[in-house]
């Protein structure tokens, strides 16, 4: 039976419905849950899309990290529960609490929306897992605040750890040590700027994101069956 | 003379004339609420009195069209049981004075228009205007605009994949912000704006209304009609609004929702002149009245009056008529998207009357409660003045056709002059999501932007949309007639380089002051020039709108038609050439090498002439629509070829527009990395002219491409190869006029724009 | 001397405020009760160097005019306090 | 009672401002000289419905913590003044 994927939706989220499309892609079953459940239904796996929760009104994730859907998250999380964020996704996650750090206004003030070449530094997270350390991958970033910022103490504490999963090759927009994805210490929690949704038909520029994306739905696959 | 001397109907902008009308309709005089109501919906922008008499010269009709101009969209029907909904709009003056929100409630409004139609929008292209550069407050519009069509359009989650980005010293003053958006629906699920059924509710739906974008009308504050408190203080009635994208984002998902559940009996947006315009334009579109409840309407400030209620345009609003059965409903699916929907009116029944049946728009101070206005609906939108301006040629035109500077000599450096052309807009864009949606093939950047034809609620489909916006105040300020034929044109030879085949057009007026006699001269040149090139290509046009007055001590802008054309695509499976130089490609120029006539490469109105010489005169090339149709129907099958998947003949593809040949070449070189060298080009002439119908391609089988040429009618010249990492350009004698590193034109194209914009401009400037 | 500027720049009284009527909407369900009329703005603190307070106060509210605050739709306000040993 | 609540929210030390620096750094070409040490921060205000300035304050402070600031980078500083005839 496919892996299935519940696609959190926040008012102002606008990613899910490509979310579910690249899911579906890789072989997943993906449905949507609305920020005001209070239960993800029957899921293996939880995907955090990108867009502007709550019109990222106060900051990125900010509001969106109160919405009720956010308890049965972190209860799924600490259960092991593959959770990824993607962009603000991975902004609320860092507001809930859920990943390290935060991540503030790009380096330069301006949106950008481009193709980045990121590298995985790290196997050891959900969206890794078996790819060779070093591949490089061609996925598109879109975003305001990718920044991503933590105090020193901590961005050791990510080195050493292997929670640093993905780094940019040409750093967009300032993040430190060119971090682009992170993990927490357990790694069923995943945090990215790049959105690997958009990088999964080469009619599009590049189907490199379904590396990450299969990597995701073989972990669930592989937390069900045990 | 001040404000409290002048008649009040003067001072709201009606003429003698017009409130004579009004007064005429009513049977009375119009009392200060109506007189209101009447100011706002003749004025230019809402009523389109000076331009509507010249607008009806457009050809409308086309097989495909589902809805021509006069709704809020127009909409075109792309196979597969899928329509297309599109339109065009200005947001210039708002986005003159607080750019960031005027640019952003321009993108807000536009997607209203479209959503409006049942449509679901999925792209944004923003054509931009703007002042040369080295001016601080030119580079703080530029920074304000797009970041606020950045900050809207990527929150509301809608891709902008394209647009234009044009500097000339005419705009300084007046800078324009065009938007197009473009959407699809299920064919069953277009609707209408329109009221009907008497007893039948009209709910307002989103934002609270507050006194923003009131503008001309607040003299009635201090004409002693407002209610209490109202308005006295100036701060209180600002003419600039504040969008809201995450207020639309859940209006849209609210809106589709209730169109899919078949909850809406018609649905209009509110925009220019705000409840007033949409309460009487449903009613009358429907032939019934409307009764409007204003003490109903959510207001975000206190003691708002009548007349600010019904005229406020206040963001992120719509209208719908919804039954009374299914208004619980619509309640609760509202709710559930957190927009807020009010009862504010009730559909009435027309009233008899001696012409036959009237509907009637009344504003009453609560239900049932006194009537505070009471006019026929349709005397707001149809019975609008109509005026044939007076127009005039300009005095010089005689002399500026003369004054050509195609005869210029010396040539000057051909290198730096290419060099100074090339311009990477990137620094815009990568500002805009473009991406959303997995739909976006070819984005921005690109000659036209290539989106396949996919949707959430969309059967599916296997074609592609593509949609290019274009224009040339260059060529327009020259001769607007012919100048805009040759933007039609271009838009067409920019479809064809993603392979698609145009179906509609859409169009935005850019005009100064419709009351200076040479204004109305270019208006009504333009649109007999676009009405025949539409004529000549078969094309319909499906909406459009017009923006006049854009002027700024007394000067007037070069006459600025954009037009925004859509193409189809049958089968979209793989990704079309591109621009991009092959290495070891054959690089060739497909359509006639020179003008016939005297002037093989006239260079009046070319990139090359104003910008690099500042020559601004002369006579334009004209268009041959029947070579033009033969050459875009072969390039847009050749790479139609590549698109549905197979191997084609193409390697790179690209139109000769802005800056010519030398341009193109340059620009082709640059998007492949690869150099070229070309040779047999007549000097600057050939290198710089932006004589039509003309496109560079690159191929590895030659002879294949002349015999398609041929077979086509189409005229065809091998120029050089693609290889090294120089763009080499020789003339017949094989003197170089172009030999520089691509390196260094690759800086001179990528640093343009970063290179100037990349400080905190300053407001005062 | 040297000064202390902050200067608070807020959207003008009647121009629509969606963040801060977003973050009000938001707060009963995230627990807070009784706040109303949340108005967002932006605040810049910077030092000035002037000879006296009053070419300072000049100095920065000539800054908050013409580069922080947009005067068509914000207005600024403006605290000064002279730096202590500098 | 009815109190007026300011809240100012900073960068804490240490963590980059790109917005406060980007300014700064124009200032010269602008005409401004003598300006430094620029810092962007956002400021809300709102009104609090409470018993006493006591409550009114614990209730605007786990207000700026929990929601308006990120602790994680920003700092928060609360004024508060009780409004006068309500
Ligand atoms: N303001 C803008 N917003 C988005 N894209 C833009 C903008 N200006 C230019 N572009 C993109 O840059 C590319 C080049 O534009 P342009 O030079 O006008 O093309 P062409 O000459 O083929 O009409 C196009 O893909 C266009 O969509
Ligand atoms: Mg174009």
């Amino acid at each position: 039976m496919a892996a299935r994927v519940a696609v959190v939706v926040f008012p102002g989220t606008n990613c899910e419905h490509d979310v579910v499309t690249a899911m579906e892609r890789v072989g997943a079953e993906a449905s949507l849950v609305w920020h005001g459940d209070r239960d993800l239904g029957p899921a293996d796996a939880v995907v955090l899309p990108g867009g502007f929760a709550h019109g990222d009104y106060l900051r990125p994730g900010a509001l969106a990290r109160f919405s009720p859907v956010m308890e049965a998250v972190a209860r799924f999380a600490a259960e092991g529960g593959p959770v990824v964020g993607i962009c603000n996704g991975f902004q609320v996650l860092t507001e809930a609490g859920l990943l390290p750090g935060a991540l503030v206004k790009n380096r330069g003030l301006r949106f950008v929306c481009a193709p980045a070449r990121v590298r995985v530094d790290s196997d050891r997270s959900v969206l890794t897992a078996g790819l060779p350390l070093g591949t490089t991958l061609s996925v598109p970033v879109n975003h305001f605040s990718g920044s991503y910022v933590c105090d020193p103490a901590t961005l050791a504490r990510l080195r050493d750890g292997g929670q640093v999963v993905l780094r940019y090759l040409e750093n967009p927009n300032g993040s430190v040590d060119d971090i682009a994805g992170v993990a927490n210490a357990a790694g069923n929690v995943v945090g990215l700027m790049p959105h690997p949704e958009r990088a999964v038909d080469a009619l599009l520029g590049s189907a490199d994101g379904q590396l990450l994306l299969r990597a995701l739905v073989q972990q669930a696959a592989g937390v069900r069956a045990a | 003379m001040t404000v409290a001397e002048e008649p009040l109907h003067r001072a709201l902008g009606l003429t003698d004339d017009e409130l004579a009308m009004a007064t005429a309709v009513l049977g009375r005089e119009p009392n200060h609420l109506e007189l209101a109501l009447y100011a706002v919906m003749w004025s230019e922008h809402c009523s389109y009195k000076s331009s509507r008499l010249h607008l009806r010269r457009l050809p409308t009709e086309g097989s495909r069209v589902l809805v021509g101009p006069g709704e809020n969209a127009g909409v075109v029907d792309a196979g597969d049981g899928v329509a297309v909904a599109i339109r065009i709009e200005s947001h210039n003056h708002p986005s003159a004075i607080e750019p960031h929100q005027g640019a952003a409630t321009g993108v807000g409004g536009i997607l209203r228009d479209v959503f409006t139609m049942g449509a679901r929008p999925l792209a944004v292209m923003d054509p931009l205007f703007f002042g040369p550069l080295d001016a601080a407050r030119q580079r703080w519009l530029v920074e304000g605009v797009v970041a606020g069509i950045s900050a809207y359009g990527n929150s509301v989650g809608v891709p902008t994949v394209g647009g234009e980005l044009t500097f000339d010293p005419c705009y300084a003053g007046n800078p324009l912000v065009n938007v197009l958006c473009l959407g699809a629906l299920p064919v069953g699920r277009l609707v209408l704006g329109r009221a009907s059924g008497p007893g039948n509710l009209a709910v307002l739906l989103g934002s609270t209304t507050g006194r923003d974008g009131i503008g001309g009308v607040s003299v009635l504050a201090s004409a002693g009609f407002g209610g209490e408190g109202a308005g006295t203080d100036d701060a209180k009635r600002p003419s600039v609004q504040v969008g809201d994208p995450f207020e639309e984002k859940r209006l849209i998902e609210a809106c589709l929702a209730l169109l899919d559940a078949g909850l809406v009996v018609g649905i209009q947006d509110l925009g220019g002149a705000g409840l007033a315009c949409a309460t009487s334009e449903t009613a009358a579109r429907g032939g019934v009245g409307m009764d409007v409840d204003v003490s109903a309407v959510p207001c975000r400030e206190p003691h708002m009056a009548p007349w600010e209620v019904m005229t406020s345009e206040s963001q992120e609003r719509m209208l719908a008529i919804v039954t009374p059965g299914d208004w619980p409903a619509v309640a609760e699916l509202c709710a559930r998207w957190e927009v807020r929907a009010t009862v504010i009116g009730t559909v009435t029944e027309p009233v008899p009357g001696d012409g036959g049946a009237v509907g009637r728009l009344r504003i009453l101070d609560g239900p049932g409660g006194q009537v505070l206005a009471d006019v026929p609906a349709a005397s707001l939108a149809d019975d609008a003045p109509l005026y044939d301006r007076p127009r005039a040629e300009p005095a010089d035109r005689t002399a500026r056709l003369a004054d050509d500077p195609t005869a210029d000599e010396p040539a000057g450096d051909c290198a730096a002059d290419l060099g100074a052309l090339l311009v990477d807009p990137s620094w815009v864009y990568r500002q805009y999501d473009h991406q959303l949606f997995l739909n976006t093939v070819v984005g921005p950047g690109a000659d036209a932007a290539l989106l396949r034809l996919a949707g959430p609620g969309l059967p599916p489909s296997e074609r592609g949309l593509a949609v290019t916006t274009d224009s040339s105040p260059r060529w327009c300020a020259i001769d607007p007639r012919a100048g805009t034929a040759l933007v039609l044109a271009e838009a067409v030879a920019n479809l064809a380089c993603v392979g698609a085949s145009p179906v509609a057009v859409v169009n935005c007026l850019n005009f100064g002051n419709p009351e200076h006699p040479e204004v109305m001269w270019q208006l009504s040149e333009v649109v007999d020039g676009l009405a025949g090139a539409c004529r000549d290509l078969g094309l319909p046009v499906v909406g459009g709108n017009v923006s006049l007055y854009n002027e700024s001590a007394g000067a007037d802008i070069d006459p600025t038609p954009v037009v925004g054309v859509l193409g189809l695509v049958d089968a979209l499976r793989a990704r079309p050439p591109g621009m991009g130089l092959v290495a070891g490609a054959t690089v060739a120029l497909l359509g006639e090498r020179a003008a016939p006539g005297d002037q093989p490469h006239p260079l009046a109105g070319t990139r090359w002439a104003v910008e690099r010489r500042d020559r601004r005169s002369g006579r334009l090339p004209a268009l041959d629509p029947a070579a033009h149709g033969r050459l875009v129907a072969l390039v847009a099958a050749l790479v139609s070829e590549t698109v549905a998947g197979g191997p084609g003949l193409l390697a790179s593809v690209h139109d000769v527009s802005g800056g010519g040949i030398g341009v193109a070449l340059a620009e082709m070189a640059i998007a492949g990395g690869i150099g070229a060298r070309v040779r047999g080009i007549a000097g600057h002439r050939e290198l710089f002219t932006e004589l039509p119908s003309r496109f560079v391609v690159a191929t590895h089988d030659p002879e294949a491409l002349v015999a398609r040429a041929e077979a086509s009618g189409v005229a065809v010249s091998l120029l050089g190869m693609a290889a090294g990492d120089r763009l080499v350009v020789e003339d017949a004698e094989g003197t170089a006029l172009v030999d520089v590193p691509l390196a260094e034109l690759t800086a001179s194209w990528r640093d343009a724009l970063p290179g100037r914009l990349d400080d905190v401009a300053d407001a005062a400037g | 001397m040297r000064f202390a500027a902050r200067v608070e720049v807020r959207l003008r009284p009647g121009i629509a405020d969606p963040e801060g009527a977003t973050i009000e909407r938001a707060l009963p369900a995230l627990g807070f009760e009784g706040v109303r009329d949340v108005r967002a703005g932006r605040s810049f603190r910077f030092e000035v160097d002037a000879a006296d307070e009053g070419e300072a106060r000049r100095r920065a509210e000539e800054l908050a005019h013409r580069l922080l605050a947009n005067p068509v739709i914000e207005d600024s306000v403006l605290e000064l306090a002279p730096v202590e040993g500098a």
